[in-house]
């Protein structure tokens, strides 16, 4: 019993799990979906989400009640950004990627400020950053050309760039390659895990934790920003609303990915998991001839079923 | 009462100088803002919000946070309809459908404060859950919009009761609920909790029951936001409330409830809420090219909050 | 010389569609200074709720207006304050979604119609034969229901078009690509799909990434950037216009009200009986060439659009 | 007569870590009982067992010969438990009052909070300390706004609100300083008339024999011996408490004065609590600091470390300037600081061991990427050096006990060695016989050439191990003693100053 606890308790286990029970119970339901290529497809999607939570999951990790849900309108930013600065041209592909970026960067160094120099609870903070940046795109996108995606953006994220896998898969494991060697391997890393842990005790061994808790934030808001030029690859095209229905899902994917939403513990490679099961969970939801209802039930309570494994407050009585 | 007045006081006196700045600013730019019916369709536009907050309240100084308020709004508002129409719509169905969707409500809430207290489940993602089922359940019973309540209902609402407007009436009820619950011991016990959660075990608090009665409060408010809007769309709606929960979470913050639980109180809520409702209305009778509106208003709630922050910060 | 003020409410500025309406309609108004006529309009466009939109109305009624133009997000919940306005004098006019209210009319198009149109076309351009599925916007929402109605009613009458799914993809362009994805490879026979709005871009970029563009038809969109994609890959598909030219095509209506003509007493129908439908345009591969004729210099996120001139619009009238 | 408490044969385990074998408990009915046992031998885990915040894995516990209900802490409450918990069980955000009567709110004939009782209660119970309170400790302050001595008398009276028949304080004087500790003592008799029962851990020897009738060790979470105070003294007893191999640090402190250049100078330091201070220090040189409870000591150490910058004033090392506005500046010039209070100044909890050890390291050496193995052998080695027990680097903090965690904090500043090393009372909590181990270390760091300066609550700490003390009085400096002026008797009449 204690053994089967001691691993129902590790995340990567778990999201592996639901993964692969999700794929059998899409593939029973309705033949076919767990076909290669689908699942190529599937784990673009998730890559969408995947990457937009990395940014989510650095400000979780950084701790003090850390969250981002500015990321939805940030992402919009980007797509619409990425839109304009490319308008179908494969020559200003870099550039959409930069422009994208830095503005999410800024964005997200504004709410890191506002988060530890004014001390507003990030919720709050992020928040109301949600409602000035939709608000700045209704200005923004009126009267200027919202643009396109250019062909090359869009075969890199749905077309084969290597054995039937699109480039935005190779880039999506290079980010959890990459977020796994700096948080294990890296001061950077460990600084987050501190300040996440204790910020009292990480000042006191002399990190940097305001400029720290403000980096994350400004990555949290590049990661949105890169997401947003993604998601034009993606549809082709923006529109100001774009990136709404990432804000909460991305949260969701830390979570069920096994990182405490009270900071200091966790990995990026559980929530890249947490957000391919959240894809799935949807995709298969979809196969099944339900009414919405039904679907919108059952996906909730799935949610919460996979919370009743590791989503959970610490015993108060040990 | 020196003590509370103490803790609570400079968070929501900072509130009240952003509300009649904001009123001020309003009666400039619209000279009827001081009639009577002007302020009561003020009053009555901001009252679902009041009451989503106050409720919220109780949850966030118990240190959690309730987001499916707005999906409960929407189930209590489809399941009173049906309740009603299928009774026959008269007298007697309308105070049945009243009673059945506060029932809902307060149901609801309990079902996450019995998940989130019982189970050890996050707030956060746990109502997000729920809030998920709760709407999938709203269209469940209710497909499309539509289903007229009785004219009585809102006529009722919005007209008067023993002379005195209906909306009133339901503002003091809100008020003597909240300034009840302010006067027990419970909210001492409920700010323990979400003040240091350990500690408030230590002392033997039955910290389940406590959540679950802020969770099952919360509820219980947002199904009277409900039944008001019901009252003022005198129809069933499953999409109903859906920006609710933020508006609600943000007026909370800016009554000055620390998030983090543990300081606040439902009064200050009530201000936070008028304040957000007079940012909207400042901002029409400002004459803002329209395109600029959510801009404006997104800027004024982020100064605000801030500055809320700022001004109570120690 | 006459001066009237009309409010304008929108209570969702998720898209550009709902800004070029409004747009439109400010032009609309500037354009009966032609005639002698100064209209005011004043607007209120926010993502707001009911409940938010109510309050928008209370602000026009205070305000003292004469009219007041709204694209409700209700269709029933406005009853209660439109009896409030016209107990006032003022003239409630909603557009692009029915409202119940006897206080108001409805000037715009028949979304039962709407989707019947489209239907049609995809029944006609299969064959009365195959398989479909559909992809719809908000389960719940007025003019998704009226939608789903007009294609259901339709279907009925081919006895060999079956229906395998419905899905809803909330009008959301990424949405809308995954579960066509999902559907797509869930349900690999098939033939035709039934989508609404910009989902339909979406739609046709998962049908093309399946490389299906041949074998599948589907409904389009009036973006001019979709129409762009339509005629450069030679789809085959066709669109009812919901044009963003209702709002306007309301004002001119609401303007001769207001100057005191009498309805004609047959104009009305609809749901609600207080209907004043308009007609719906249609863009096929038959006419598709000349819809990109009159987009031509227009931004991509340009639709399609037409507007009931005030001759027109006089028409209605005694 | 019936034993007011027993508790049998009580195990408990969190995860791998076995906290209390068989442990067993017997107090008499109005007793004051001594339990000892070094860092982490279970003392605390015992008694929260027995007012009923943790679940025991197996065992009884009788009260007044009855088995006793833990189930939760209110249960506890009800058979006439209340246990002083060592990290206080108060709310910060709640008024004195409010904490005081938590639970058990007084209430008018409506069921309304009676918030006039809750005030004079509270009063009332103020009054017992508050001629050593000190300002501010009044029913409607805010917990938050208190000193830590009096948050910890607030718990005391807390505790006494209750109104139990067994009262556990579990280093209840921690934080306390002389005259507080006499008061409390002069409460704990008051009790002992009203033949209540207290159950009192501390790790002061002497508060032990003032006060305790009977004494319990424990070691490694079991029981190993029970004294009668007035039949045995201290040896027997630190004896039982580290076993036969623990060795017992004799007085390490080194009579000769100094000879030497000054090498820390500090120059009209201020800030708002402290000031003007200034002072040299010697290098090899341990300074301590001196006087009652917060006459501005920690001031003194964070400013010093950058924590809580100075206003004005400077600070040089080495003739180098090393005013810090920062911790980070502090660390570059190679100055430690080690806190007594780890949970809030210390511990990343969750993290490993190594992490807890390493992360200093890397911000001093300005590595950016975590070096390889060669790297954790580095630290296994100090920690090894320093004799902590731990189970593997990798294993969560949380693992250790109090004293061996408090070691992985100090081992932070060790490699490589610091030249200016803060000591803000550090062993506060820790046993004997890592006390030991901690005064040799600070010899050896101060042989091998830093300067150390410690603050620590307890006198004969100072005594033993610094050759200089400063005693500090209303934020500046009011007395240097060293060589033949460094005795009890001057510590004490310079800490308690004119009012002496
Ligand atoms: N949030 C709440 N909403 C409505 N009623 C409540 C709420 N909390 C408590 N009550 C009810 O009020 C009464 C008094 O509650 P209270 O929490 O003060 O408990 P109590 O009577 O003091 O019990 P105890 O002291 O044993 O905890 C109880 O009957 C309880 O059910
Ligand atoms: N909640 C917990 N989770 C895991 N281990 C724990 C917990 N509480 C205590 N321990 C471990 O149990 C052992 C006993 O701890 P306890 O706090 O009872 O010791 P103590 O005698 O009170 O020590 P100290 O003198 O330092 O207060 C230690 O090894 C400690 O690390
Ligand atoms: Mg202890
Ligand atoms: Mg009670």
């Amino acid at each position: 019993m204690n053994r089967f606890a001691d691993h129902a308790k590790n995340p990567l286990l778990i999201s592996s799990i639901a993964i692969l029970a999700l794929l059998v119970i899409g593939e029973l339901v309705s033949p076919g979906f767990a076909r290669g290529d689908q699942i190529v497809r599937l784990l673009t999607v998730s890559a969408i989400l995947g990457i937009a939570a990395a940014g989510q999951n650095l400000v979780i990790l950084g701790g003090r009640e850390g969250i981002d849900l500015s990321i939805g309108a940030v992402i919009s930013l980007g797509a619409v950004i990425a839109g304009n600065v490319m308008n179908g041209s494969n020559a200003a592909i870099p550039l959409a990627f930069a422009a994208a970026c830095c503005a999410g960067f800024l964005i997200g160094v504004v709410n890191g400020l506002g988060v530890t120099y004014l001390r507003i609870p990030p919720l709050v903070m992020t928040l109301g950053m949600m409602g000035v940046i939709q608000g700045g795109l209704v200005v923004l996108s009126r009267g200027v050309p919202s643009g396109n995606a250019a062909p090359a953006l869009m075969a890199f994220v749905s077309r084969s760039a290597f054995l039937g896998i699109p480039g935005i898969l190779f880039v999506w494991a290079a980010i959890i390659a990459l977020m796994a060697l700096v948080l294990k391997r890296t001061r950077f890393g460990w600084s987050i895990y501190a300040i996440g842990s204790n910020e009292n005790a990480a000042v006191l061994t002399g990190l940097p934790a305001r400029r720290i808790r403000v980096l994350l934030y400004g990555l949290a808001g590049l990661f949105g920003g890169f997401t947003g030029v993604c998601v034009i690859g993606y549809t082709g095209n923006s529109f100001i609303s774009v990136g709404d229905q990432y804000v909460l899902p991305s949260v969701i994917a830390v979570v069920i990915g096994g990182t405490s939403l009270s900071g200091g513990a966790g990995s990026y490679t559980g929530t890249a998991l947490g957000a391919i099961a959240l894809i799935l969970l949807q995709s298969v939801l979809t196969t099944l001839n339900l009414e919405f209802w039904g679907r919108q039930v059952i996906f909730g309570v799935t949610l919460l079923l996979l919370m009743l494994l590791y989503g959970r407050q610490a015993r108060l009585r040990v | 009462m020196s003590g509370l007045g103490k803790l609570g006081g400079r968070a929501w006196l900072v509130t009240a100088a952003a509300l009649l700045v904001l009123l001020m600013v309003n009666a400039v730019l619209q000279p009827n803002f001081l009639e009577p019916s002007v302020i009561q369709s003020n009053l009555t536009t901001f009252l679902p919000l009041v009451l989503v907050a106050i409720g919220q309240t109780y949850v966030i100084l118990g240190g959690d946070i309730d987001l499916s308020v707005g999906a409960i709004v929407a189930l209590v508002n489809v399941v009173t309809v049906t309740v009603i129409a299928a009774l026959g719509g008269e007298g007697t169905a309308v105070i049945v459908g009243l009673l059945v969707g506060m029932g809902v409500g307060a149901g609801s809430g309990l079902v996450n404060g019995l998940i989130i207290a019982g189970l050890r489940f996050q707030p956060i993602v746990t109502t997000f859950a729920t809030s998920i089922v709760f709407s999938g359940l709203a269209l469940w019973v209710l497909p499309q919009a539509g289903m007229p309540v009785p004219e009585p209902y809102w006529r009722t609402y919005a007209g008067t009761i023993l002379g005195v407007p209906t909306v009133y009436v339901i503002y003091l009820l809100a008020f003597l609920l909240a300034a009840f619950l302010a006067a027990r011991p419970f909210m001492i016990r409920l700010k323990a909790v979400g003040g240091l959660r350990t500690a408030a075990f230590q002392t033997g608090l039955d910290l389940g029951r406590l959540r679950v009665s802020a969770f099952a409060l919360s509820g219980l408010y947002a199904a009277f936001a409900s039944l008001c809007l019901t009252g003022e769309t005198a129809s069933g709606d499953p999409l109903m409330g859906q920006t609710l929960a933020m508006s609600a979470i943000s007026a909370v913050v800016l009554g000055g409830t620390a998030l983090a639980g543990g300081v606040g109180g439902a009064l200050g809520s009530v201000l936070g809420a008028w304040v957000v409702g007079m940012i909207g209305s400042v901002i029409f009778f400002a004459g803002l090219p329209f395109e600029y509106q959510t801009l404006v208003q997104g800027l004024i709630i982020l100064a605000a909050l801030a500055g809320g922050v700022l001004v109570t910060r120690r | 010389a006459e001066t009237f003020t009309i409010g304008l409410s929108n209570g969702w500025v998720g898209s550009e569609w709902r800004t070029q309406m409004i747009e439109e309609a400010q032009a609309a108004a500037k354009a009966w200074a032609d005639k002698g006529v100064t209209v005011n309009v004043v607007v209120q466009s926010a993502n707001v709720d009911v409940q938010g939109q109510i309050g928008n109305v209370r602000n026009f009624i205070n305000q003292g207006v004469n009219a007041i133009i709204i694209n409700p997000n209700s269709p029933t919940a406005f009853d209660p304050i439109f009896a409030q306005a016209k107990a006032k004098g003022i003239l409630v006019v909603a557009t692009d979604a029915e409202v119940s209210s006897k206080d108001a009319i409805y000037v715009g198009i028949d979304q039962k119609g709407w989707a019947m149109k489209s239907a049609e076309w995809l029944a006609n351009a299969l064959g009365g034969k195959g398989n479909v599925v559909t992809i719809n916007g908000v389960a719940g929402h007025p003019a998704n229901q009226m939608r789903v109605e007009g294609y259901t009613e339709v279907f009925k009458k081919f006895p060999d078009i079956k229906i395998l799914n419905e899905a809803n993809a909330n009008w959301d362009q990424a949405q809308g690509q995954q579960t066509a994805q999902t559907l797509l490879a869930t349900y690999p026979d098939i033939n035709g799909i039934w989508v609404q709005d910009g989902m339909a871009a979406g739609t046709w970029r998962a049908i093309m990434a399946a490389g299906k563009q041949k074998s599948i038809v589907a409904t389009g969109e009036i973006r001019k950037d979709f129409m762009d994609l339509w005629s450069k890959e030679g789809l085959t598909s066709g669109a009812s216009v919901n044009p963003p030219g209702v709002m306007a095509s309301a004002l001119n209506v609401a303007v001769l009200k207001l100057q005191g003509k009498e309805f004609k007493d047959d104009v009305f129908g609809g749901v609600y009986g207080n209907a004043i439908y308009i007609p719906i345009p249609f863009v096929s591969n038959d006419n598709l060439a000349e819809k990109l004729k009159e987009a031509e210099g227009k931004p991509g996120y340009w639709s399609v659009t037409d507007v009931v001139s005030i001759d027109d619009a006089a028409k209605f009238f005694k | 007569m019936q034993p007011i408490l027993r508790a049998r044969d009580i195990s408990k385990s969190f995860g791998a870590v076995r906290a209390l074998e068989k442990a067993r408990l017997t107090v008499e009915r109005g007793e004051i009982h001594a339990l000892l046992g070094a860092n982490g031998c279970g003392k605390s885990t015992l008694c929260k067992i027995i007012a009923g915040t943790v679940a025991l894995d197996s065992g009884e516990v009788l009260i007044d010969g009855e088995a006793a209900a833990l189930g939760s802490p209110r249960l506890a409450e009800e058979q006439g438990v209340a246990l002083f918990y060592q990290e206080l069980s108060l709310v910060p955000q709640l008024s004195l009052g409010e904490n005081i009567f938590l639970g058990r709110e007084p209430r008018n004939a409506l069921g309304f909070t009676d918030r006039a009782a809750i005030q004079c209660e509270t009063e009332a119970l103020i009054a017992r300390v508050a001629a050593v309170a000190g300002t501010g400790f009044t029913p409607d302050a805010r917990v938050s706004d208190l000193s830590p001595d009096q948050r910890q008398l607030a718990e005391i009276l807390k505790v006494l609100a209750r109104k139990p028949k067994i009262i556990i304080f579990d280093e209840a004087t921690a934080t306390l300083d002389r005259r507080q500790v006499e008061v409390f003592f002069d409460i704990l008799r008051e009790l002992k008339a009203e033949g209540v029962s207290s159950i009192f851990i501390s790790h002061r020897m002497d508060e032990v024999f003032a006060i305790a009738d009977r004494i319990t060790v424990m070691r490694n979470g079991e029981t190993v011996a029970e004294f009668s105070a007035a039949e045995t003294d201290r040896y027997a007893v630190v004896y039982a408490m580290v076993g036969e191999t623990g060795a017992i640090a004799a007085s390490v402190r080194d009579h000769e004065p100094l000879e030497g250049d000054a090498r820390l100078v500090v120059d009209g330091v201020r800030s708002t609590r402290l000031g003007p201070v200034s002072f040299v220090a010697k290098r090899g040189e341990i300074l301590g600091l001196g006087g009652l409870q917060g006459q501005g000591q920690k001031a003194l150490l964070s400013g010093l470390f950058g924590a809580e910058p100075f206003h004005v004033g400077r600070v040089t090392l080495d003739d180098v300037d090393v005013t810090a506005r920062r911790p980070a500046d502090a660390i570059a010039h190679r100055i430690a600081y080690v806190s007594g209070d780890r949970g809030r100044d210390s511990a990343l909890p969750g993290r490993s061991i190594l992490e807890n050890t390493a992360i200093a390291s890397l911000v001093r050496e300005k590595r950016h990427v975590i070096p390889g193995a060669q790297f954790r052998e580095r630290f296994a080695d100090v920690l090894t050096g320093l004799n902590t027990r731990y189970a593997g680097l990798d294993a969560p903090i949380g693992s250790l006990s109090g004293g061996n965690q408090q070691k992985v904090f100090i081992s932070r500043w060790l490699s490589p060695a610091p030249g200016l090393l803060l000591l803000d009372d550090p062993t506060k909590g820790i046993d004997l016989g890592a006390k030991g181990d901690f005064y040799l270390l600070a010899r050896k760091l101060a042989d091998e050439g830093a300067t150390v300066i410690i603050y620590s609550s307890e006198d004969s700490e100072l005594l033993s191990l610094c050759d200089r003390v400063l005693v500090l009085n209303g934020g500046v400096i009011t007395a240097d003693l060293q060589g033949d002026r460094l005795t009890p008797f001057e510590l004490t009449r310079a800490s308690y100053g004119d009012a002496a």
